[in-house]
Formats: structure tokens, sequence, C-alpha cells
């Protein structure tokens, strides 16, 4: 095998895999249930071989490169696919029985796109893999009428159309940015600005800021966020709203940091803008409202916001502590959606009210959704809390001492609606007390994403670690 | 024709294709106004080729187009889910989700 | 026994887990294993004192595990005189507070679990030398209030008047959720000043480090102190429910359930006032020296207008509470003297107004789980059919007031004199007058409620302590007589803190310079 | 037995006494055994005060210890102990003996109490008598202070004793309010003390101004505790206690403790001339004061209670002229002759079961004993030369001699005819004229409601003459001479009980009756002090109550609440329509753009 085979290897494995998937059921009509263990099976093998295979090697005219910080990324949305298969299964068997095979398909592209951003190093891989991972989601997006019972309006076009506009606009913009970028410098390399910029490179520059924070829900591109949360299936929400969020993550650390951390000046203020702009509107659009979905969008707007200010550092440290953040903002809101969706699943709504009961029809599912809750909301002992406190230390090093005391300040309103969600779950009384019906895979995504949060929660390091050498890693090459 | 001037029709491309996007109230025109947007992006690759010579540029275009091409692909069928929905293609049809 | 502080903070905690294992329906076995883990901390705590030297003062028991290190955070533990005494006042609050909730019948397994996970934090404040760590279990104690009033709380109706009062259309105030809410989030509002003053710590440090005893020996710029000292004071201010920033203690207080008040009142708001002397007080002393007279002008309204806002209520639970705003204040009040009286009296205040406070909200919850009333205008003649709750409340009055022979006077009279020696003398004269006011509105509940005819009808038949209730009176009421007439068992230890920190302060310094 | 010891023995036999009371509590709810646990409590106490006075007599030095009590710096701020000297002697033997008395005289007089409620009054009983020693034998200004409080305490817990009464209940509870506002005066004084002289010592000699200070502040405790004008109006509410309560508290020794108070600090007062003239004048306005009011009291113990107020206004008065002794030795005569009177009092209640002077009447021959008893208390009370009464008031009325330009002597010479006077009413009214239906009924109680009479009878009738010893023992000089001031009191008390006879013997009414009766149904000073608490206090704190609620929580529930508008209606923003969205977008490059470029 080629050395720069073996480096796409896992993504390759990806890739076929969603071949197979697709073959399976066009030829042999494997059950879609299957098919879906299957693809979660795959996928934990995968992750597991990430472990064992090498993927350090040099690819070719320095489009790719591999190294600690890829694979850590390759590792976080391998976990998020896998959650996000898992938690779709049954709902996928229950609800679109006949689509099963296209569903996981469309997701695994959308993962090797993700994949395949952080190592790009050339404007044509990152445009390329970018929109590998974007595309399927509009898909997906509008995959059913919708999840819940039928009483709930059918927004399920109407989440993919709100992702797809926002989105093909912001891909223009990048496109346009990328093209004055790309025009004036010349070459496709993603490091090959000069140390002199013109007026067309900087207007450039700040268009590709524009499009990529599209994908991460970051305000003013953030519109789509609560309508396409409330409209597409929930299980598939889990995993839009931490994949391709860390895989936006990725696109703009690969951008910002290697290529252009020289500028900061330019992109610096902006982003920090932006970071500001998603703390404050995320947690005050949160505040009113009711549909769980909704209310969980909105935060991950303001949460994507804390991430940015991590990224507006433009430190080795901030960077580490924005990987940090970002791998366990994975487990914590996709365990939320997920908790939401089983709910739902058995009271009939999203609304926040429904999960009146919960804890009295499920504690371990009420638990964990206070714990996610909790670790949204940055408290101790959870991981939310660690993720948090060195987002705010490494921007408050960096000096952004401004944009750390605004977060702490709007955090607060970020309690108030989280509360009000655990104040549901345990204190209102619920109209009915049958136990929640939920699909292994959901019970079995909710059961890791908790042990993840609980266990980092108490004991952070192994993961700081990871981050810092990904992130060193990373810093050390640029 | 300098490079100034393609820029500035790129710019006004992109500009009619916003604008198309923010007024158009029918799925197909906002299908459209979204082309134009990135086909004025494609111009812009086109033209810094052009002027500034070497492959880049081209190569890029050709890439825009097939995503680009795939995108509007992706957004014709969600127009058609539209319309499943409705009967109607009107976008702003597409505002149930707010509260 | 080198980790007795880790095992004393650790015990209750480890009880809930231990909860968790105990299926729900196994109740005696649910406050067994919550009460054993109690008594452990209460046990850690006593051994705590015997072992700690009062004659050396300074931090001792210390217990080192690095956490993060590269953040300079590491769970360094350690306990002063201050410490000690709090220690001791903890454990005797979560004991009694575990047998005063023996009858807790709703999800009383989440209960006792969440209880215990409060008082592991507590502890954990009272002992941690890092301030990270600190802040860490502050939250962990402040935390769990919110489902423990939002679950186990009671609510009552407030009606709405004056300009505010169209708020109430988004609020239910008085309602159980509300007080829950608020108390939550005034005391995380709190928590996020208290974050930004240790960041700003931290980051001047120099070192880069959490470790209070390397901040403690750090003279940090003093535009950063007087930046980090208001912060201190009002984000640990606030769980010490000073004016105006005290609103969440009434309803938090009225509306929680026995032990939770007893805990919250007792134990908790102590937490804030600690904050503000450990941190506010010792770590940036300059800025705490320049802010003393107006926290003590306050600490001054919290005393007297907290005593008066308790004359007006007509609800027990309220007034308990607002005499817990105004006894508060009498320990910011020692806190801002800044001299050794001020300060000893401010810490016994802490464990005299814990104690009180404790046993007050026990007799309070026994009365309304028996009248299933807290207006105290229904009620009347209850000595005739409860005479030893009465006799305790009335002890309790009498703590409250400050009667000699009760801990609240040496506690009261050690901030008096402690105000009236130091820069500003005036303080002591509406404390003083709070103290008066207090003796006026316990002592008219305690006739209304306990005087009088014997009651008829309903309350006919109210019947007096049963079993485990007998622990919080018993116990909470012969301490408060114990440390009213020999305070040295407490005072030893929390003058030996007071003189090593105090000796460090830079008034006290000058002063000493002055004074022969 | 050394000195300290028995002191601390009889300080802390009756503490002893009430703990095991209360810890113990079969033995409280069995009634008669606590009666017996507080009697050998006060015998303890009595029998070390004893020892004690034999061994100074055999010419033992003033005794005193100390131990640290409250710490500062590694130092004592406080301290607690015992002080054996000329001055806390006598004033122990007087508290044992009266209380022991009176614990007897309880056994017959509560015998028909429910056994707990009796076992409660003996412990509380008990608890007082600790209270007491604990000021009697305090060394210093701050234990004096804690057992001042404590005896407050016990005062409010056994005027409040018939609690079921909504009478007594608001009595209890009006006791402790005045006490303990007239208290923050010695809290004050007792802060400037200690910022001024790092001490709580009554021998510390500061500056007259802070001498002025402090005393003035002492004074305003003193006032209330022993129930000067204008914070008298407990006492005669107090009156609401059992009748033996009345006689030990609030005649003989609790009331007295603001006199023992200003004996004991005399050196501080000595150093403030201003607070003595203000101390002189109340005491002379509220020893006439009261006794005017005495006069038309139809409650035999409201009778007894004003006339204390009186009295002790004499032994203010005696300070205020700085004439500390003369104070004190009233303080000891009185104790006995009043305690005597209200124990009397008991029996005669006991006797007829009402306190109305009106049910009274020849009770003389039905109950000869207290009758005797009372008689001997009435002379003494009155001043008749030869009782104890006669030579404490004269030393007192000699020391006011030429103060002021006489008027306070002038004044407490009336005071001298009235309480003759009204004592003399007193006298005929319940013993003499017919006998009265309810007390036809009437007999004597058993021997231990007599015993005590009997006991007290006697230093009623001598302790008068013991005035040399007292004298040396506080080394005041004390000398009966026979010169205006004297022979003025021995006429106005023979005149006053003469005027009596010849006024009410044939049930006649004083002169002013009905304006001194409105003077005391209207009763101006209560009304005030109710108008002061109704709305200076209640008023101030429902405001408070009030702003607390609505304006400061109001404005924390503005700030939710704006912050959920903010929410609700930034929400508008969010307007569904996909066109906006992409136009956001655009916007929001365009904002970005001008960032970077304008920047």
């Amino acid at each position: 095998m080629n050395a720069w085979l073996q480096v796409f290897s896992l993504d390759f494995a990806v890739a076929a895999l969603a071949l197979v998937v697709l073959a399976l059921d066009a030829f042999l009509r494997i059950p879609g249930r299957v098919l879906g263990w299957l693809t979660a099976g795959v996928l934990a093998s995968v992750l597991v071989a990430s472990f064992f295979v090498d993927t350090s090697g040099v690819v070719p005219h320095g489009v790719y490169e591999s190294g600690a910080w890829v694979v850590f990324f390759k590792r976080l949305f391998l976990v998020a696919g896998l959650l996000g298969v898992m938690g779709s299964i049954d709902w996928l068997e229950e609800r679109t029985p006949r689509r099963q095979a296209e569903y996981y398909a469309l997701m695994l592209f959308s993962l090797t796109g993700m994949m395949l951003v952080p190592g790009a190093r050339d404007w044509v891989l990152l445009l390329v893999a970018f929109e590998l991972m974007g595309i399927p989601l509009y898909v997906l997006a509008a995959w059913a009428k919708t999840d819940g019972p039928a009483t709930e309006p059918k927004l399920g076009p109407e989440a993919g159309l709100k992702l797809f506009v926002t989105g093909v606009a912001s891909s223009a913009f990048t496109l346009f940015g990328l093209a004055l970028v790309i025009g004036e410098t010349g070459s496709t390399a993603l490091s090959a600005l000069p140390v002199q910029l013109t007026p067309l490179h900087t207007t450039g520059m700040l268009m590709v800021i524009g499009g990529l924070g599209f994908k991460l829900g970051a305000v003013p591109f953030h519109m789509w966020v609560p309508d396409t949360y409330q409209g597409a299936p929930t299980p598939f929400v889990a995993f839009l709203s931490v994949a391709p969020k860390a895989g936006g993550l990725a696109a703009f650390s690969v951008v910002m940091l290697s290529g252009w951390a020289q500028h900061v000046a330019v992109w610096g203020p902006a982003l920090a803008v932006i970071a500001g702009a998603s703390m404050v509107v995320g947690n005050v659009f949160a505040l009113p409202q009711t549909d769980a979905r909704r209310l969980l969008g909105f935060s991950g707007v303001a949460q994507i916001g804390a991430v940015l200010l991590a990224i507006a550092a433009n430190t080795q440290e901030g960077l580490a502590m924005a990987l940090f953040f970002i791998s366990t903002y994975v487990f914590t809101n996709l365990g939320a959606f997920l908790v939401v969706h089983a709910a739902a699943q058995s009271s009939g709504g999203h609304e926040v009210s429904m999960l009146a009961g919960l804890s009295r029809r499920s504690p371990w599912l009420g638990a964990a959704l206070l714990v996610f809750l909790l670790s949204l909301a940055g408290i101790p002992f959870v991981v939310g809390f660690w993720a948090k406190l060195f987002v705010f230390l490494a921007a408050w090093r960096a000096g952004l001492s401004g944009l750390v005391i605004l977060a702490v300040v709007v955090a607060v309103l970020g309690l108030f609606y989280y509360l009000s969600v655990a104040r549901s779950t345990f204190m209102a009384e619920g109209t009915s007390s049958e136990p929640i019906r939920a699909g292994l895979g959901v019970r079995l995504s909710i059961v890791v994403c908790l042990l993840a949060v609980v266990g980092l929660g108490l004991w952070p390091r192994p993961l700081v670690d990871e981050a810092t050498r990904a992130a060193s890693a990373f810093m050390q090459k640029h | 024709m300098t490079l100034m001037n393609c820029i500035l029709l790129a710019s006004a491309l992109m500009a009619i294709g916003v604008y198309g996007l923010a007024t158009r109230k029918q799925a197909v025109a906002m299908l459209l106004s979204v082309e134009l947007m990135a086909n004025s992006a494609n111009i812009l690759f086109a033209s810094f080729a052009h002027f500034r010579g070497g492959p880049t540029g081209q190569v890029f275009v050709l890439f825009a187009l097939a995503i680009t091409v795939a995108e509007v692909a992706v957004g014709l069928a969600l127009v058609m889910l539209l319309y499943r929905r409705h009967g109607d293609t009107a976008l702003d049809l597409a505002s149930e989700a707010r509260q | 026994m080198s980790h007795l502080l880790a095992l004393t903070m650790a015990a209750p905690a480890l009880a809930a887990v231990v909860l968790l294992a105990i299926p729900g329906t196994s109740r005696t076995a649910l406050r067994v294993v919550s009460l054993i883990g109690a008594v452990i901390s209460l046990a850690g705590s006593i051994w705590v004192a015997t072992l700690y030297d009062r004659a050396l003062g300074g931090l001792q028991l210390l217990d080192t595990v690095p956490l993060v290190p590269s953040l300079g955070i590491h769970l360094k533990l350690a306990v002063d005189g201050w410490g000690v005494a709090l220690l001791l006042l903890t454990g005797v609050i979560i004991v009694t507070g575990v047998l005063a909730s023996w009858s807790v019948a709703k999800r009383d397994k989440e209960f006792f679990l969440l209880l215990l996970v409060l008082v592991s934090g507590v502890y954990g404040v009272f002992i941690s030398q890092d301030l990270f760590i600190f802040f860490l279990f502050y939250e962990i104690a402040v935390l769990p209030m919110y489902l423990l009033i939002g679950i186990w709380g009671s609510s009552h109706k407030v009606p709405s008047a004056g300009p505010f009062g169209f708020t109430w259309k988004r609020f239910e105030v008085g309602s159980r959720e509300y007080a829950a809410m608020k108390l939550t989030l005034m005391l995380l509002v709190g928590s996020a000043a208290i974050l930004v003053a240790m960041f700003l710590l931290w980051s001047n440090s120099g070192a880069r480090t959490f470790d209070m005893q390397v901040l403690e020996a750090t003279k940090f710029p003093i535009a950063v102190q007087h930046v980090v000292f208001p912060l201190v004071w009002l984000g640990f201010g606030t769980l010490a429910g000073v004016f105006p920033f005290h609103t969440w203690s009434p309803d938090g207080h009225a509306s929680a359930p026995t032990a939770v008040s007893m805990l919250h009142a007792g134990v908790l708001m102590k937490l804030g006032a600690f904050g503000v002397l450990r941190i506010g007080m010792v770590l940036v002393p300059d800025a705490a020296a320049w802010w003393a007279p107006i926290v003590g002008a306050v600490a001054v309204v919290n005393v007297l207008y907290g005593a008066l806002c308790a004359a007006s209520q007509k609800d027990l639970k309220y007034i308990v509470a607002y005499s817990s705003v105004s006894h508060m204040g009498v320990v910011m009040l020692g806190i801002a003297t800044m001299n050794a009286a001020g300060w000893n009296g401010a810490v016994y205040q802490m464990v005299a107004h814990g104690i009180m406070t404790g046993l007050f909200f026990a007799l309070v919850g026994l009365v309304y789980e028996r009248a299933h009333t807290r207006t105290i205008a229904k009620m009347g003649g209850f000595a005739h059919v409860m005479p030893v709750v009465a006799g305790f409340f009335t002890l309790a009055c009498l703590s409250s007031l400050g009667l000699p022979g009760t801990a609240g006077f040496v506690a009261e009279f050690m901030v008096f004199a402690g105000a009236a020696k130091g820069a500003s003398p005036w303080w002591a004269i509406p404390g003083v007058l709070g103290a008066f006011v207090t003796a006026v509105y316990v002592l008219r509940a305690c006739k209304t409620i306990f005087w009088g005819p014997a009651p008829v009808d309903e309350f006919a038949h109210l019947q007096d302590v049963q079993r485990t209730e007998w622990a919080a009176p018993l116990v909470l009421g012969s301490l408060l007589v114990v440390f009213g007439f020999w305070p040295k068992l407490l005072l030893d230890f929390i003058d030996a803190a007071s003189q090593g920190y105090l000796g460090r302060l830079p008034i006290v310094a000058l002063a000493q310079a002055v004074t022969p | 037995m050394s000195p300290v010891t028995l002191a601390i023995v009889a300080t802390v036999a009756p503490a002893v006494a009430a703990l095991l009371l209360l810890v113990l509590s079969p033995l409280r709810h069995r009634g008669a055994p606590a009666a017996w646990v507080t009697l050998l409590g006060s015998l303890v106490s009595l029998g070390a005060a004893v020892m004690l006075l034999v061994a100074r007599l055999g010419g033992a030095p003033d005794a005193r210890a100390t131990i640290p009590w409250i710490e500062e710096r590694g130092r004592a701020m406080a301290e607690i102990g015992i002080l054996i000297d000329g001055v806390s002697l006598p004033m122990l033997i007087i508290v044992c003996l009266v209380a022991l008395c009176v614990q007897v005289f309880s056994i017959a007089y509560m015998h028909d109490e429910p056994p707990r409620a009796f076992g409660r009054y003996f412990t509380l009983h008990a608890l007082f008598l600790f209270s007491m020693n604990v000021v009697v034998v305090s060394p210093n200004l701050l234990q004096l202070f804690a057992g001042w409080e404590l005896v407050g305490l016990t005062s409010y817990l056994l005027i409040g004793f018939y609690f079921a009464k909504p009478a007594a209940a608001q009595a209890a509870v009006k006791a402790f309010w005045m006490t303990k506002l007239a208290d923050m005066g010695f809290l004050f004084g007792l802060l400037v003390l200690y910022v001024s002289t790092g001490g709580f010592e009554w021998t510390s000699a500061p500056s007259a101004t802070v001498a002025t200070w402090v005393t003035g502040l002492l004074f305003l405790a003193v006032v209330g505790k022993s129930a000067q004008f204008p914070l008298h109006i407990w006492l005669p509410d107090a009156m609401e206690g059992p009748t033996p309560v009345s006689a030990l508290l609030h005649a003989a020794t609790m009331v007295a403790a603001g006199v023992f108070l200003v004996v004991r600090a005399d050196p501080l007062f000595a150093l403030a001339p201003g607070t003595r003239e203000v101390m002189l004048w109340v005491g002379s306005i509220t020893a006439v004061f009261a006794a005017l009011l005495a006069l038309v009291q139809h409650d035999i113990k409201k009778v007894l209670a004003f006339s204390t107020c009186s009295q002790l206004g004499y032994m203010v008065a005696a300070l205020g002229a700085g004439q500390a002794f003369a104070g004190f030795f009233h303080l000891g005569t009185h104790a006995f002759f009043k305690a005597l009177l209200f124990l009397a009092a008991g029996s005669v209640i006991h006797a007829v079961h009402s306190n109305s002077l009106d049910d009274m009447g020849g009770l003389r021959k039905k109950l000869p004993l207290t009758t005797a008893a009372f008689v001997i208390g009435s002379l003494s009370l009155a001043g008749v030369p030869g009782f104890a009464g006669f030579f404490s008031k004269d030393l007192v009325l000699t020391s006011l001699e030429g103060k002021a330009s006489w008027i306070p002597w002038a004044m407490l010479l009336g005071a001298a005819f009235l309480t003759a006077f009204y004592m003399g009413r007193l006298l005929i009214k319940a013993f003499w004229g017919e006998l009265s239906e309810r007390s036809s009924h009437a007999h004597e109680g058993n021997v231990a409601m007599t015993g005590p009479l009997v006991v007290l009878a006697i230093p009623s009738l001598a302790s008068g003459f013991l005035g040399g010893w007292l004298a040396t023992q506080s080394s005041a000089q004390y000398e009966l001479h026979l010169g205006l001031t004297p022979v003025l009191a021995s006429v106005m008390s023979l005149a006053g009980l003469g005027a009596a006879i010849l006024v009410f013997r044939k049930g006649g009414q004083a002169p002013f009756t009905h304006v001194l009766e409105k003077l005391d149904t209207f009763s101006v000073v209560d009304r005030t002090w109710a108008g002061a608490y109704r709305i200076g206090l209640l008023g101030v704190a429902s405001l408070a109550g009030w702003i607390d609620r609505y304006l400061i929580d109001g404005l924390i529930n503005f700030t939710g609440w704006s912050a959920l508008e903010g929410g609700s209606s930034a929400r508008r923003l969010q307007t569904g329509l996909v066109r906006d969205y992409a136009l956001l977008v655009t916007v929001g490059v365009l904002v970005l753009v001008l960032i970077g470029v304008l920047r």
C-alpha cells in the first residue's frame, strides 16, 4: 500500500463503508437495523484502529498534513458519528424504514468530508472536504416530514431549506472571498499569504470567515440553527449540532492559525466580534424558547461563541482549550439532544413542558439530562465547567479579558434556561408516569455521553493532555 | 476590461444575486439567485486567472462549478419537498418553525 | 492519618454514592447510610479539632494532590483555626439536619443524596487552600440547593403590588420554583463575580497559581486589589446576604424544606462570609482596608434593616429568614472591623448563628409539619401541647437577641467591641439597636405562637418532639448554651487564625508600630 | 474551704440545681422533687454565704479570683470570676436568704399547680438565684451585665409563668422589652469603657468625660431595671407573675440590681457629677410619682409594686447624692421588709383568692400572723422609728440634705408621708374594718407559708441596727444622729399613718383621688411607650418589609423580567423567513469586511 494511502486509511474506510452500506441495501436487501448496527460497529472499529494504524505519512505537494492534530479530530468525528448513528437506528426503523441505508450513507459521506478537513492545507482540498461534509446535511435535515407525532407541524422541508439557503449563500461568499484571496496571491496553498496584504486580501479573508462561520452557527450566520433543529429529525440534530461544528472549528483553526496566523490583526477583531455576539445573542434568544430543540440550538450558538473566544486568543493554549471544549461539547450536546429525543418519542412533543415528570418516569434519563445541562451551564464536576474555565483562562491570558467578563455575565442567562429545563424535568408533575421507552442505540449513546461528561468532569487531565498534544503538533508546524 | 472592472462586474453580480435572494418569493428564483452568487465568484476566479496568469484559478472554477451544481441539485430536491408539502413553491411558506 | 481532612470532606459524598446503590424502597437503609456519612464527617471534624495545635496556629494537616499542574491547580487541603470552627459547625448541622429530615416522604433517596453532596462541598470550601478548589467546592455547595428547594420546598402566595407589580405576570412570586430560581441565579451571579476576581488574582500572581499561600505572600498591585475586593465582597457577599443582594434569602429559606433551611442558613451563608474574610480580607488586604468602611456601613444596614424587615413579617419562616439577614450583617460588620475582636466575633457569630438558626429552622419545621401553617396569627398556646418545642424555641430566641449565657452574646459582643474599637465606632450603635429590634420580634413571635390559652380545635392534639426529632433541639440547644458559657472552646481556634492573618495586614502592622 | 471556693459554691450551687432539673426532666415533671432540689441549692448557697460571713467576721480579707472568658489576640478581652467584699457579701446573704424564704413560701403557695408547672417554677427559681449571684459576686462590669441580662430572662419567664393568661404573656414580654431597651445603655457603656480603658473594671479611672458617658449610659440601664420614671411601667404589670416571684424578683432583689450596679460602680460614678445630678432628680421624681399612684391602687400587689418603684427612687436619689452606702443600706432593709410584705400579701391572696383590696377587709381576725407580719413590714416601710426602714430611710434623707436647694430632700420627705399614708390605707382596707364575704372563709396557710413570714419579720424589724457594721464593711461613714431630718422623717411617717387612720377608717377617700385615678387610668407614660412601639417600631418595620418585598426585591424581579422580555422581543427578529436569513448573512459578511477594512 502506498504510504499516502495509509495516511487516508481511516477516511477511506469510512467512505468505503458508505458504499458498502448502499450496496448491501441495494443488492442484498439487508434490513436497515442491521445496517445501522453494522455502520456503528465499523465506525467503532475504525475508531479503535485509529489507535493502531500509523497515519503519519507525508502526502505529495503539501496539500495534506497528518499528525496528532488530524488524528485528534478524526477520532472526535468518529465518536460523534458513532453516537449519532446509534442514536438514529431505532428512530429510522420506526419512521422511514425503507430509506435507512441512504441515511447512513449520507452521514458517512458527511463524516468523510469532516475527516478530511483538519489535514487539508490546500484551498481546493479544504473546500471540497468542507462541502462534502455540508451537502449531505442539507438532505438529512429534510429527511422526514417530522420526527414527532402527527400533531407537530411538518417542518422537514423547511429545516432543509433554511439550512440550504443560508448554507449556499455562505458558501457563495466563501467562494467569492477565496477568489479574491487566491487570485491576489496566485496560489491555492493555505499558507501562501504575503506579509503585506492588499485590500483585496483583507476583504477576501473576511468573506471567507463569514462563510466558515455558517457551519459553526455563529452569529450572524446562525439563523438556520433553531429552525433546522426544530424541523430536522432529532437524532440527526444530535449529530448536526456537534459534528459539523467540530468540523467547522477544524476548518477555522486550519485557516486562521496555519495560514493566516501572522495576520491576526485582520481577523482577530472580526472573530472577537463574532464570538461576543454569539454568546450574547445565543443566550438572550434562548431565554424565551419553549421548544427544547430550539432552546438547545440557541444555547449551542452561545457555546460556539465561547469556542471562538479561544480561537481568537491565537495561541497554542487557546487552540488546545478550544479542542478540549469542542470535544466535551460533542458529548454534552449530543447526549442532551438524545435525551430530549427519547423523552419526546414517549411523551409526544419536544416542548420543554413535555419533559415534566421525566425524572420520575425514568430517573436515569432525568439525571443524565441534568448532568448534560449542568455541563452546558459550566458547573463544576461535570466536564463543561473545565471546558469553559480553560477557554476563559486561555482567552484571559491572551488579553481578551473584556470578552471573558462578558461571557461570564451572559452565562448567568444561560443558567436560567438550563435550569428551566431542569425544573421541568425534576419539579413539574408530569401527566404520565410510565417509563420512557428508548431504543438500545439511544440508551447506549446516552450512557457513553454520560460517562464521558462525568468521567472527564472528575478527571479532565487525559483529554487536556491529548488536546494540548494535538494543538502543539499543529502549532509547531506553522 | 481591467481586473478592477471584472471585480466590479463580479461584485455587481453578487449584489444582484443577494438582492434576488432577499426579495424573490419563489423558490426557483431563489435558486437562480444562488447560482448568480456562485457564478460571480467563478467570474472572479476566471478573471484573476486571465489577468494574473497560471492554472490555479481555472482549476478552481471547475471545482467550484461542481460544488455549486451539487448544491443546486440538492436545492431543487428541497424545493420539490416544499412543493409537496404546500402545493406551492413560495419560499415564505417555509416559515412555520419560528415561535 | 494524613488524609483526615479529605476523608472528612468526602465522607458525605461517599455516603451519597452508596445511596445510589440502595433501592429507594428501603427507606431506613437510606437514612441510616446518610446518617453514617454525616456522623463520620462530624467525627472527622472533631478529630481534626483535637489534632489541631492551637498554640502553633496557621495551616495544619496539609494534604496535597496535584490536579491540573499546568494551570497551577492543586487539590490542596489544610485547615486553619477558622476552618476548624466552621468544620465543627458543619458537622453538627448536617448530623442534626439528617435526623431532622427523617420524616421526608417525597423522593427521599434523591433528597438525601443531594443533601450529602452539598455538605461535601461545604466541607471542601472550609479546608481548601487552593483558590480554584475553593471555588469548585463553593459551586457544589450552592447548586444542589436549586433542586432541594425546587422539589421539596413549599409555596405560598405573595400579592403583587408596588412599582414592579407587573413583573408578577412572569414570576410566581412566592412559589418554590421562583424561590429556587432566584436563589440559584443570584448566587451564581455572585460566583461569576468571584470567578472574575479569581482570574485577576491568578493572572497577577506572577507565579500563575491558585495556591492561596502563595497568593497570600504576593503583594498585588493596588489597582488589581481595588477591582478584586469589591468583586469578592459582592460575589461572596450575595451568599452572605449582603444588602441589597439578600432578597434570595427570605424567599429561599421560607420555601426550603427543614433540613435545607438548616443547612443553608446555618452553614451556607457562612461560606459567603468566610469567602469575604478568607479571600477578600486576607488576599487583598490593602484594598480591603480601603473598602472596609463601605463594607461596614452596608453591614450595619443589614443588621438594622434585616431586623426591621423581620419585625414586619407574619410568616414564621420569613421571620427566621430575615433574622439571618440581620445576623449575617453582624458577621460582615465584624469582618469589616479588621481587628482581632471583630474577626473573632465574626467567626464566632458564624458558628453561633449557624447553630441558632439551625435550631430555629428545625423547630419551625416541626411546627409546620404538625400545624400545617406558618402564619403566626393562626397559632397560639402551642406551649400547652408542645412544651419542648416551646422551650427550645425560646432558647433560640434568646441566642438570637444576644442574651448572655448563649453563644449569640459572646459573638455579638465581640463584634460590637471590635467595631467600637475600630475606625468607625458609630457602627456599634445600629448594631446594638438591631439586637434590640431582634428582641422585639423574636419574643413577640414566641409569645404569639406558644403562649396564650391552650389551643382548641385542629391544634389541640399537636404532638411534641418525637424520636429523631429530639436530635436537633437537644444538640443545637445545648451547644448554644455551652458556647455561651465557655467560648474558649472555639475561641482558641478562631483566635489563632485571626492572629495569624491579622499579623499580615498592613494597617495592623501600622497600628502596632504606632502604639507601644 | 477558701473564700474563693465558698463563693464559687454559693454561685454555682443553684446552677447545678437548675441544670439537674433541666436535664433530668422526670425530676422536673414530678413537681415536688424539683422544689427540694432547688431548695437544696439555695440552702447550699446560703450556707456558703454564711460561712463566708463567718470567715469575714473572723478577719478574712476581700477575695477575688478571675479566669479569662473571651480572648483576643491570645489575651483575655473579658474575664469572669468572683469578688467577695463588703458590698457583695451582704448582698449575697440578703439574696440567698430572701430567695430561700420565698422558695419555702412557694411550696405552700404554689401547691395547687400541676406538677409539671410546679417543677418548671422551681427550676426557674434555681436559675434566678444563680443569675442573681452572678451579678452579686461579679468582679467586673461585663460579668455583672451578663448576670443582669440573665436575671432579666428569669424575670421574663417568671412573669410569664401563667403563660395561658394573655395579660401575663403581655406583661412578661413588656418587662423584657423595656429592660432590654434600657440595657442597650449598659452595653454601650461597656463598649465606651472598653474602648477607653481596654477593660471592664469599675476601678479603672478614665477621664471625666468618659466617666460621664459611661455612667450616663449605665444609668439608663438602671432606670430600666430599677423601674425608674419613665421606664417604670413594666413593674406594675409584672405583678401578673406569681406573688412569691413578685416578692423575690420584683421587690427584693432583681429590681434592686440597678442600685447594686451603681453601688458597685461607685468609683466611676464619683467621677461623673453630671450623672449623679440626673440620678438625684430621677430618683426623687420616681419616689413621689410612684407613691402618689400607689395611693389609688385597688390591687394589693399593685400598691406594693408602686411602693417598690417609690422606694427604689429613694435609693437612686441617695446614689445621686453621692451616698452610695445610703442607697445600699436602704436596698438591704427594703429587701427584707418588701419581701415580707409581698409574702404576706401572697398569704392574703392565697386566703381570699383575690388580689383586690375591695374583696378584703377585717382580715386581722382570720389571719393574725399574716396581719402581724404585714404590720411589721408596713411600719418598716413607712419608716416608723425603730423599724429597719426608719434607719435606712433616714440615712437616705440625711444624705440629701442641702443637695439641689433642698428640693429633692423635700420631695422625699413628702414621699415619706405618702408612703405611710398609702400603707395605712392598705392596712385599714385589708385588715381592719368589717369582714368581707371572701375574707370570712380565710385561714392561715401551713408552716411553709407562715415560717418565711416569721423569718423575714426579724430582719424587717432589726436589720436597721446592722447599719454601722455594714458601713464599716463598705468603708463608709454611718452614725445615727439626732438632727432635723430624722425628726422630720419620723414625724412624717407617723403623720402619714395618722392621716390614713383619720381618712380611711370611715371608708373615706384620699384627697385628689379623682385626679390620681385619672392619671393612673390614662397612664400617659404607658401610652407614650405603646405609641412609640406601634408607630415608631412596627410602623417603620412594616415600611421596611414593604420596601424589601416590593422595591428591592421588585428591582431584582425587574432585572429578571427585563432579560426575559428582552429575549421575547428579540425573538421577533427571528422572522422565520429564509430570505431574511440570507440577507442577514450578507449583512454579517459586509459588517465583518467593514470591521476589517476600517480597522
